[in-house]
């Protein structure tokens, strides 16, 4: 049945080509040709490749256009989704260096730098005795750019503990914590804390000696914890042990060991970046919603001070 | 002098953050403070002249009539964003061409290494295990620590400084900040990289890490040094000198405090709670240079023993 | 070797020397730097032992002296053949002792070669026949040198059976019975070697001693202690006489071309 | 706003920072260009070293090719080669016209026509398949049928096929065929081909055999490689891959890429070290290792060490830098990683460093001190053989409980059944405490053996005041050296007044007893006896170039200084006389290792004479002090810091332990558990913070990293120095580094069990024994007596050198070697002889083995030569009247000059022998062998006086070379057989008539 109708359908369009042969244009198996109207079309599409930002493609990805208006710079931020979190428009000396330092947006950054090279070295890493180190081997030998990934993922670790530390301290000297801010200071606190966390359950990863030992020393600390340690105050009168106190809670056990590995692992690669992560888009969010960055404000006088209202 | 020893530690590719903070920190400082004292300059000659305050844009950045107060984001901010990133990607690359991450051989459980340091972010809490008990500098302290920081906002009760740097503004916080965060936090951490060396003990910069290097010390405790040689007194009198040092040192923040017109202007607009937190936090971390000296200078161990802790 | 310090390395001649490495100039360079060499001629491959010297006749020289004896010679009591009868007639009695022979004050069986002078230069392999006979029980002669390579023929005409044994400490031992009669035994010793002691396990008392020269100049005197050394392209050698109980003698010697020189060695008793 | 003209334009918004993104932005480009060149140049240096030998071996190879050409020119010239050659064409030519004929059949006719039958016949069967397959799912009988007649049907269908015709003409017949013609045809043209190849490959085989012949002449006779291989691997160049060249094992996850830049190393050319310019490519220059540990199923660092993974830089390839546990070995202690899988060998062969090693920490005493698994095996054996002993006692006891109960329940039980149970079970019991009996008899006497061996390495002191000079004592400990360069006694850092406290206790701690008085005895003969008898294969006599003997025993050059004449007599006659001890019996007391030459007290006297007489005329201090009481109080104290009794029998002392750290796993102790010192920093600064630095540093100088400490002196360390020469040191520092913890698995590590275990047993008590003093028992071996200028000038007395023992399990029955070790005169009464060699100045000397020792050197000789133990005796034809006539003729013939040499037991021609006695040969030898060592003695013992080419070859059997009697003429069989059974059926009076004929 459906050949039938086909070779019907044929027919008639041979019929029709015989018909419109007119003004020049040709027919061809029952399609109409017209040199013109395709010449028209094709200049057509050249204009459109002259002027790309008119086309409908690049309108449908970047929604509003790119001229130097207000209105355009605007909506491109506001429109943006990586954006979006800037304001619209900033004070104009916060765009200067010599204000923010930058340190910030440079340890987000050096997050994201952290979270791309540790992803890619999750691919190679496996977090067992056995295998981890000869997996680091592996990186630094084997793997193309390994090496390179390995490296960058330790010295942006390090930049990263630096630059949150810078910048906190230069909030702090702009007094940037203060009202309205004072909360989001407090998340801010929490990421740094955070930040050393992450690089310390990263040290252990290798599993080398210079990352055991480091992890070593740092979780004898916890022994001591007052109450929950063993060694702590009140530890041993609380019935703590090395195997039941918050040391061995840290590391599975009661020395750094396969599943301290395991634990460290999935600290440093799940759990902390989950919550900084999470932090850190609420700590964004607060700098916007308290005001955008707080300065370079104008300055006050002692004058100005308005009694306290409580 | 020993400068191959030196050039071994700082050449460490794990402590080139450390060397970095050398120069980075007192850099960063002193950038900081020369804003602030241009602001502070600014304040004083707007305190002044009552007029000029009224109509002047009140930075110390160079500003005309008719510049736009605000800019946009895109692209003044960001296109600096991404000069940033760039130049940070440009270190970061150049940085991991030329230097390996450490690693060294598989871990051994049955091999201590000598000295075994943590990384180089604890290694002020890893100093502070000379001068306390574990669980002082690493529980008690990194505590303190952290609930210190997260409650600043909330006992700063300065109205000014809001957002601009300043110094005579803020005199005693950013002294008190410079103080944990240079002195204490840095410089502990400096100690412990560059100086601390097998044993724990102290090398000078260029002294030769030797192993084998015997030191004679006797820490002593308070007690044994005053001459009291049995429970509950032991106990009784520690606890006596830390509330001693307690007293003189809450009296002394006392008049730091109150030192200036302004500040005593500050204390009248805190709570009862916010000034017993603000004590309470100065007094600890006044204890902490006081211990150190105490230990360094005059080998005292313990100030206060009891059965069940030790401080 | 060509291992690179790459953190002192700069960028752009990295790059270049990274590209000039990348073709396939190193046979090139291989054949350059081994130029000279082999070559792939086998004879240069031994070239490293010494060069290949023809001596020019018309200029060689020639070196002849004595070796005598002074004093009590060391005495052996004569050799008993009781054991193999055959011999014992050959001799018709008694035997005189071969280990040292000193006729009138001339000692014969001294190796006279030249030890020192010669280094670095190589020469035509002897072909003259060097024969070691087993007649009578006894090696004759008792003393033979060949040249390093020069074939050794090595005969019984006993009616007994043999044994050769030869207990070298460079080259390599052996140890062949050779009936009455039986083919003679052509032997080259591969390395230079003095005082190879040749013993017949058969025959107790049977003693040789053979000297492997590196190069042809060497004598074994003779009877009247006398030996010649000829051919020898001018230069200053060292001239050794070897006897194998009575010590060695060494004495330095200038010689002009076409010259020809005398040279005694004096060995005595004690 | 901004039409106002004064307001001067933003910097903020106007200020352009382009260049400062193209500045940056081209820095980035540079940074991501440097990290690809990084990356893919200097991160793989390899390539660069892979380049270089491509070319240069390219070069190698084509300067190499003619070479090797001209050599197999000169062989196919060679007449040989030409005459197989010429075979090989004749036999080629043969044939040559009816292979052609069989290929073209196979090829034109059968293979054609077989393959159109089979298509035509598999269109049938295809259709005949389905059909089947129908039948088989369908379940409608009446369809089944239907269907089976299909089939039928398609059987007898006709089809036409056009088939090329068989016998390969080209031409085809067109025939009608049905299914089952069609498989006929098709499976008789099968058939048909099988057989015509057969026949092909049957006409072919004489050729072929030729042919190999030929290649086999070629290949016999060229030194390396063919020009034909060469162009092989010219080629291989010309297609060589630049990459990583990596050994994956998986199952000890090793990766080794050292081929990546070494890459001659397995290359079938031996390549030099600068054949290729870089020592880096020169090929293994121990290829023969490689054939048995293949570096497919091995690896290379496994052995070698470094980092097999690292590719990055010769320093991190070869591990040696601060991080990597495992840096390669230097070509001098290379053998150190031969020991981590042959730990349980004390000669591993090929390794003689390593070898050389193991000897000196067995011989100079290390294991006095420093305990090492292995050495000085038996105390430890012996510890566990009584504890053995007292668990089977403990479990007999428990046993004879048991049984008691068992029969008292059977008694009393009411149950008939629970009560043979029980009955059962005790005796059961009863035949398990039986055969424990047994067991613990063997222990007894296991212990008792082991008892016997235990030796401390030093001599005893019990036995001082009877044996040495008092005066001679402290200067002797104080510095062992300077009395005897080179002794094995070490040198201790000790005080004075420390000398005097040790020699004071170990004086009057000494046992007291008495000593026959000897005469003096001749000194000239003992001096001949002295160096013939085979004292110097152990001792040494003379100093500096003088110096004679062996190295294992004391040099006796002052010996007359410090000993006693009338003891010395006693010790040289026999070793294992000793003075009775209160505190031990006599059995328990350990068996001295110097041998009994079984001498008389005459020669022993004069031995003893002669020794006597080797002193210089030093004068040696007072010594009463050795007489005070308090002295020897103080010196108990000392002897035990010093560890004295580590190595010497004390009085007191019998249980004390070693002082010394366990060394057996030294080499892979953590670096930092080596006590560098006061001498870290500096080496770490040359370089030498390794345990190699370590190990040299330390056996040069044992108080090395002393220097420099402040430190009470008997806070000092304590080892002492033993003078080692470099080689010395190279060789224990190589034993150490080798002496690590596996991390192989059991597979891969050398684990000897039966044979080869009971040779490494016998290799220990070789080494205890010093075997190699005397004999060769390795190829390479040097015996002390072929140092000796008496054996080595004199061709007479080249002849009375010890036999090798290369073959000796082959050459003797293990039940007589056995009796022979235990009493190498074989014979009871007349002990003053060599059981076999007589004639031998030399003497093999009684050892005092115990049982389980002799077990075990017998199983060490025949284990070497893969010989059964017990030995079955071959069935020997036996000789009938005719043979033993021709033998006897043989014998005395010409051509067999045996009795010349060989002993036949009449003193006055035995003067001359150097050969045993063949009367021993039946008992002795082994037939085989024997029959081997007629035809070619070089082979078995280099050197021999038996000549070679005694019998030369007449088709299959052996004749003898030199004229022969008629009778023997005749004789048909072999002649070295029909000796050797003559000589192994022979007896006195057999050999009496042999010298009648002579």
């Amino acid at each position: 049945m459906a050949d039938n109708k086909g070779a019907g359908a044929e027919k008639e369009a041979v019929t029709q080509s015989t018909n419109g042969s007119e003004n020049g244009a040709r027919t061809l198996l029952g399609v109409n040709i017209d040199p013109d109207e395709i010449k028209k079309k094709a200049q057509m599409d050249l204009k459109a490749i002259q002027a790309p930002t008119k086309s409908e493609v690049y309108k449908s990805i970047f929604r509003v256009k790119h001229d130097q208006t207000a209105r355009s710079r605007t909506l491109g931020v506001l429109s943006n989704v990586f954006l979006h979190l800037h304001p619209a428009k900033v004070n104009r000396d916060a765009v200067r260096y010599s204000f923010t330092w930058g340190m910030g947006g440079i340890s987000f950054y050096l997050f994201w730098v952290l979270t791309w090279t540790g992803v890619l070295l999750m691919f190679y890493y496996h977090p067992t005795k056995v295998q981890a180190f000869r997996d680091i081997l592996y990186l630094e030998h084997d793997v193309p750019f390994g090496k390179l990934l390995r490296n960058m993922h330790r010295w942006a670790a390090h930049a990263m503990v630096l630059t949150v530390q810078l910048h906190m301290f230069r909030v702090f000297l702009t007094g940037s914590y203060k009202k309205p801010r004072q909360f989001n200071w407090s998340i801010g606190v929490i990421l740094l804390v955070l930040t050393l966390l992450l690089s310390f359950t990263g040290y252990l990863l290798p599993d080398d000696q210079l990352g055991f030992w480091a992890v070593t020393v740092g979780t004898n600390m916890a022994r001591a914890t007052p109450m929950l340690g063993h060694e702590g105050p009140f530890g041993p009168q609380l019935g703590m042990t090395p195997f039941n106190d918050v040391r061995f809670a840290l590391l599975g056990g009661s020395i750094v060991d396969a599943n301290a590995l395991l634990r460290a692992y999935i600290w440093h690669c799940i759990a902390i970046p989950g919550f900084a992560a999470t932090f850190m888009i609420v700590h964004f969010w607060r700098v916007r919603k308290d005001g955008g960055i707080s300065g370079p404000a104008r300055v006050m006088l002692e004058s100005e001070i308005k009694p306290l209202r409580r | 002098m020993d400068w191959h020893q030196l050039w071994t530690i700082v050449s460490l590719p794990d402590n080139i953050p450390i060397v970095g903070m050398l120069f980075i920190i007192p850099f960063f400082t002193w950038y900081g403070l020369r804003q602030a004292f241009a602001n502070d300059r600014l304040a004083e000659k707007l305190s002044n002249d009552k007029e000029l305050a009224r109509t002047h844009h009140r930075k110390a950045h160079p500003f005309r009539k008719g510049w736009a107060r605000e800019v946009s984001v895109w692209p003044y901010l960001l296109r600096m964003e991404f000069l940033a990133a760039v130049i940070v990607t440009i270190i970061l690359m150049v940085w991991s061409i030329t230097l390996d991450a450490p690693l060294e051989e598989p871990a051994n459980p049955s091999l201590t290494m000598n000295p075994s340091k943590a990384p180089w972010y604890f290694l002020g809490l890893q100093e502070m295990l000379v001068y306390f008990d574990p669980w002082i500098a690493g529980v008690l302290m990194p505590t303190l620590i952290i609930v210190g920081l997260i409650v600043i906002p909330y006992i700063d009760e300065n109205p000014l400084g809001n957002g601009y740097y300043t110094y005579k503004q803020r005199r005693f916080a950013i002294w008190t900040f410079i103080f944990g965060f240079i002195i204490l936090w840095s410089t502990m951490i400096v100690i412990g990289t560059l100086i601390r060396g097998p044993g724990w003990m102290w090398f000078w910069p260029g002294m030769t890490w030797d192993h084998n290097r015997l030191i004679f010390e006797i820490n002593r405790d308070l007690h044994e040094i005053v001459g009291i040689t049995s429970q509950p007194w032991i106990g009784i009198f520690g606890g006596l000198v830390v509330g001693g040092f307690a007293t003189v040192s809450g009296y002394a923040c006392h008049r730091l405090i109150t030192a200036t017109e302004f500040s005593r202007k500050i204390l009248d607009r805190m709570s009862l709670l916010q000034y017993a937190i603000l004590q309470a936090l100065l007094i600890v971390m006044l204890a902490l240079p006081l211990k150190i000296a105490a230990r360094l200078l005059f080998r005292i161990k313990y100030v206060w023993v009891t059965p069940w802790f030790n401080v | 070797m060509f291992n690179r310090n790459h953190c002192v390395m700069l960028l752009v001649p990295a790059l270049a020397l990274a590209f000039a490495c990348g073709g396939d100039n190193y046979f090139d360079e291989y054949d350059a730097k081994t130029a000279g060499g082999s070559g792939g001629d086998p004879a240069a491959g031994e070239s490293a032992a010494g060069v290949m010297v023809n001596v020019d006749p018309a200029t060689a020289a020639t070196v002849t002296g004595m070796a005598s004896f002074s004093g009590d010679a060391p005495r052996f009591p004569p050799i008993n053949m009781s054991a193999e009868p055959d011999c014992m007639q050959m001799h018709g009695g008694r035997v005189p002792s071969d280990r040292v022979v000193v006729n009138d004050g001339k000692l014969q069986h001294v190796l006279v070669w030249i030890s020192k002078g010669l280094e670095g230069k190589r020469f035509p392999v002897r072909t003259d026949l060097v024969n070691l006979d087993q007649d009578g029980c006894i090696y004759k002669p008792h003393v033979v040198a060949v040249q390093m390579g020069q074939a050794l023929n090595i005969t019984n005409s006993d009616p007994t059976t043999h044994n050769v044994h030869p207990l070298p400490r460079q080259n390599r031992e052996w140890n062949r019975s050779q009936t009455s009669g039986a083919p003679a035994i052509d032997y080259k010793f591969p390395r230079s070697e003095l005082k190879i002691a040749v013993k017949c396990n058969i025959h107790p008392w049977m003693q040789a001693y053979i000297h492997v020269v590196e190069h042809p100049y060497f004598a074994v005197t003779d009877a009247e202690g006398t030996f010649e050394i000829g051919n020898l392209p001018p230069g200053t050698y060292t001239l050794q006489a070897v006897h194998e109980r009575l010590g060695e003698q060494e004495s330095e010697i200038t010689i002009g071309p076409s010259e020809s020189q005398q040279v005694d060695f004096a060995f005595t008793a004690g | 706003m901004a039409k106002d003209n004064k307001v001067p334009p933003d910097p903020i918004t106007t200020k352009s920072y382009s260049v400062h993104l193209l500045v940056s932005m081209l820095l980035l480009m540079a940074s991501l260009v440097w990290a690809v060149y990084d990356e893919v140049e200097v991160m793989r240096p390899y390539k660069e070293y892979q380049a270089r030998f491509r070319g240069y071996y390219t070069g190698f190879l084509m300067q190499l090719r003619p070479e090797q050409a001209a050599k197999e020119e000169a062989i196919r010239n060679s007449p040989e080669y030409q005459e197989v050659s010429a075979e090989l064409a004749s036999a080629e030519g043969e044939v040559l016209a009816d292979i052609a004929g069989i290929d073209r059949r196979v090829g034109q006719g059968v293979i054609p026509r077989m393959t159109a039958a089979r298509n035509a016949f598999q269109v049938l069967r295809s259709e005949i398949d389905s059909i089947r397959y129908l039948i088989e799912v369908s379940e409608d009988e009446d369809r089944k049928s239907a269907l089976r007649e299909d089939i039928e049907e398609i059987r007898a269908r006709v089809v036409e096929v056009e088939l090329p015709l068989a016998d390969g003409s080209g031409g085809t017949e067109e025939l009608e065929m049905q299914f089952e013609e069609l498989e006929q045809e098709f499976l008789g043209l099968q058939e048909q081909r099988a057989a015509l190849q057969a026949e092909r490959l049957e006409k072919l085989e004489e050729a072929n055999r030729v042919r190999q012949e030929r290649d086999a002449l070629m290949s016999d006779r060229l030194v390396g490689l063919g020009s034909a291989q060469i162009d092989g691997l010219v080629a291989e160049m010309r297609n060589f891959p630049i990459g990583i060249k990596q050994i994956h094992l998986l199952d000890i996850d090793l990766v080794d890429r050292c081929e990546s830049c070494h890459l001659g190393i397995r290359e079938p050319v031996e390549i030099a070290r600068t054949d290729l310019i870089y020592p880096v490519f020169q090929s293994h220059p121990r290829p023969e290792l490689l054939d048995i540990h293949d570096p497919e199923e091995f690896g290379c660092s496994s052995c070698h060490n470094g980092n097999g993974r690292a590719t990055r830089s010769v320093t991190k390839g070869h591990g040696r830098h601060k991080f990597w546990l495992w840096p390669l070995y230097f070509p001098e202690n290379v053998e150190a990683g031969c020991h981590q899988c042959h730990a349980k060998e004390i000669v591993t062969v090929g390794a003689e460093t390593l070898n050389m090693g193991r000897e000196l920490y067995m011989n100079k005493g290390c294991w006095g001190c420093h305990r090492f698994d292995g050495f000085d095996a038996e105390s430890e054996e012996l510890t566990l053989v009584r504890q053995d002993m007292r668990n089977l006692n403990a479990n007999r006891e428990a046993n004879a409980k048991a049984m008691r109960v068992s029969l008292d329940l059977g008694d009393t039980t009411p149950d008939r059944a629970m009560s043979q149970r029980y009955y059962a079970r005790a005796e059961d019991l009863r035949l398990t405490n039986t055969r424990i009996d047994a067991e613990i008899h063997n222990l007894e006497v296991e212990e008792a053996n082991l008892a016997r061996e235990v030796k401390k390495f030093g001599p005893s002191l019990k036995e001082i005041k009877l044996k040495d000079r008092k005066e001679w004592i402290p200067g002797w400990i104080k510095n062992p050296h300077d009395f005897r360069p080179g002794s094995k006694m070490p040198v201790f850092r000790l005080l004075d007044e420390e000398v005097q406290q040790i020699s004071a206790y170990l004086w009057q701690n000494a046992l007291d007893g008495e000593l026959v008085q000897h005469p003096r005895g001749n000194s000239e003969r003992g001096k001949e006896l002295f160096e013939t008898r085979g004292c110097l294969g152990c001792h040494s006599i003379g100093e500096g170039a003088g110096r004679i003997g062996g190295s294992f025993a004391a040099n006796l050059s002052r010996v007359g200084e410090k000993m006693n004449y009338d003891y010395m007599v006693r010790w040289i006659h026999d070793p294992s006389e000793v003075t009775p001890d209160p505190d031990v019996p006599d059995e328990m007391r350990p068996r001295p290792v110097m041998p009994s030459l079984r001498l008389t007290f005459q020669e022993s006297r004069d031995i003893a004479t002669y020794l006597s007489e080797q002193r210089t005329d030093e004068e040696y201090p007072d010594a009463t002090f050795m007489d005070e009481p308090e002295m020897a109080a103080a010196g108990l104290d000392a002897i035990r810091h010093y560890g004295c009794a580590g190595c010497h029998e004390i009085s007191g002392l019998e249980e004390e332990g070693r002082i010394g750290t366990d060394l057996t796993l030294e080499g892979s102790k953590p670096i930092d558990r080596l006590d560098f010192a006061l001498k870290t920093h500096e080496a770490e600064m040359e370089g030498w913070h390794t345990h190699k630095g370590f190990f040299e540093r330390k056996l040069e100088n044992p108080a090395f990293f002393d220097e420099g400490k402040e430190r009470e002196h008997l806070e000092r360390l304590r080892m002492p120095n033993f003078n080692l020469r470099s080689d010395e040191i190279n060789a224990l520092t190589t034993f150490l580094l080798g002496a690590v913890e596996t991390t192989f698995p059991e597979q891969y590590r050398f684990e000897p069990e039966d044979e080869l275990a009971a040779v490494q047993e016998g290799w220990w008590i070789i080494t205890r024994h010093n075997c190699t003093g005397c004999h060769q028992i390795r190829p390479g071996n040097v015996s002390s007596f072929m140092t000796m200028p008496r054996y080595v000038d004199d061709p007479d007395w080249a002849e009375q050198l010890p036999p090798q023992l290369y073959t000796e399990g082959a050459r003797v029955q293990p039940e007589w070697l056995t009796q022979f070790l235990r009493n190498p005169a074989l014979s009871d009464s007349d002990t003053d002889r060599n059981g076999v060699r007589r004639y031998l100045h030399a003497r093999m000397p009684t050892f005092y083995f115990s049982d389980r020792q002799l077990s075990n050197l017998t199983k060490f000789f025949m284990a070497r030569d893969s010989q059964p133990v017990p030995y079955m005796p071959e069935e020997m034809e036996p000789l009938s009247q005719s043979d033993r006539s021709i033998g006897r003729q043989l014998f005395t013939s010409d051509a067999a000059p045996c009795l010349r040499c060989h002993m036949t037991g009449i003193p006055s021609q035995d003067v001359d022998a150097t050969a045993p006695n063949f009367l021993i040969a039946a008992e002795r030898l082994k037939p085989n062998w024997t029959y081997r060592w007629m035809l070619e003695p070089a082979s078995i013992a280099p050197g021999t006086a038996m000549p070679s080419e005694l019998f030369q070859q007449d088709g299959d059997r052996w004749v003898f070379a030199g004229e022969i009697p008629a009778q023997a003429r005749r004789y048909e069989g072999d002649h070295a057989d029909l000796l050797t059974r003559y000589m192994f059926q022979m007896d006195n009076a057999e050999l009496r008539r042999l010298q009648a004929l002579q």
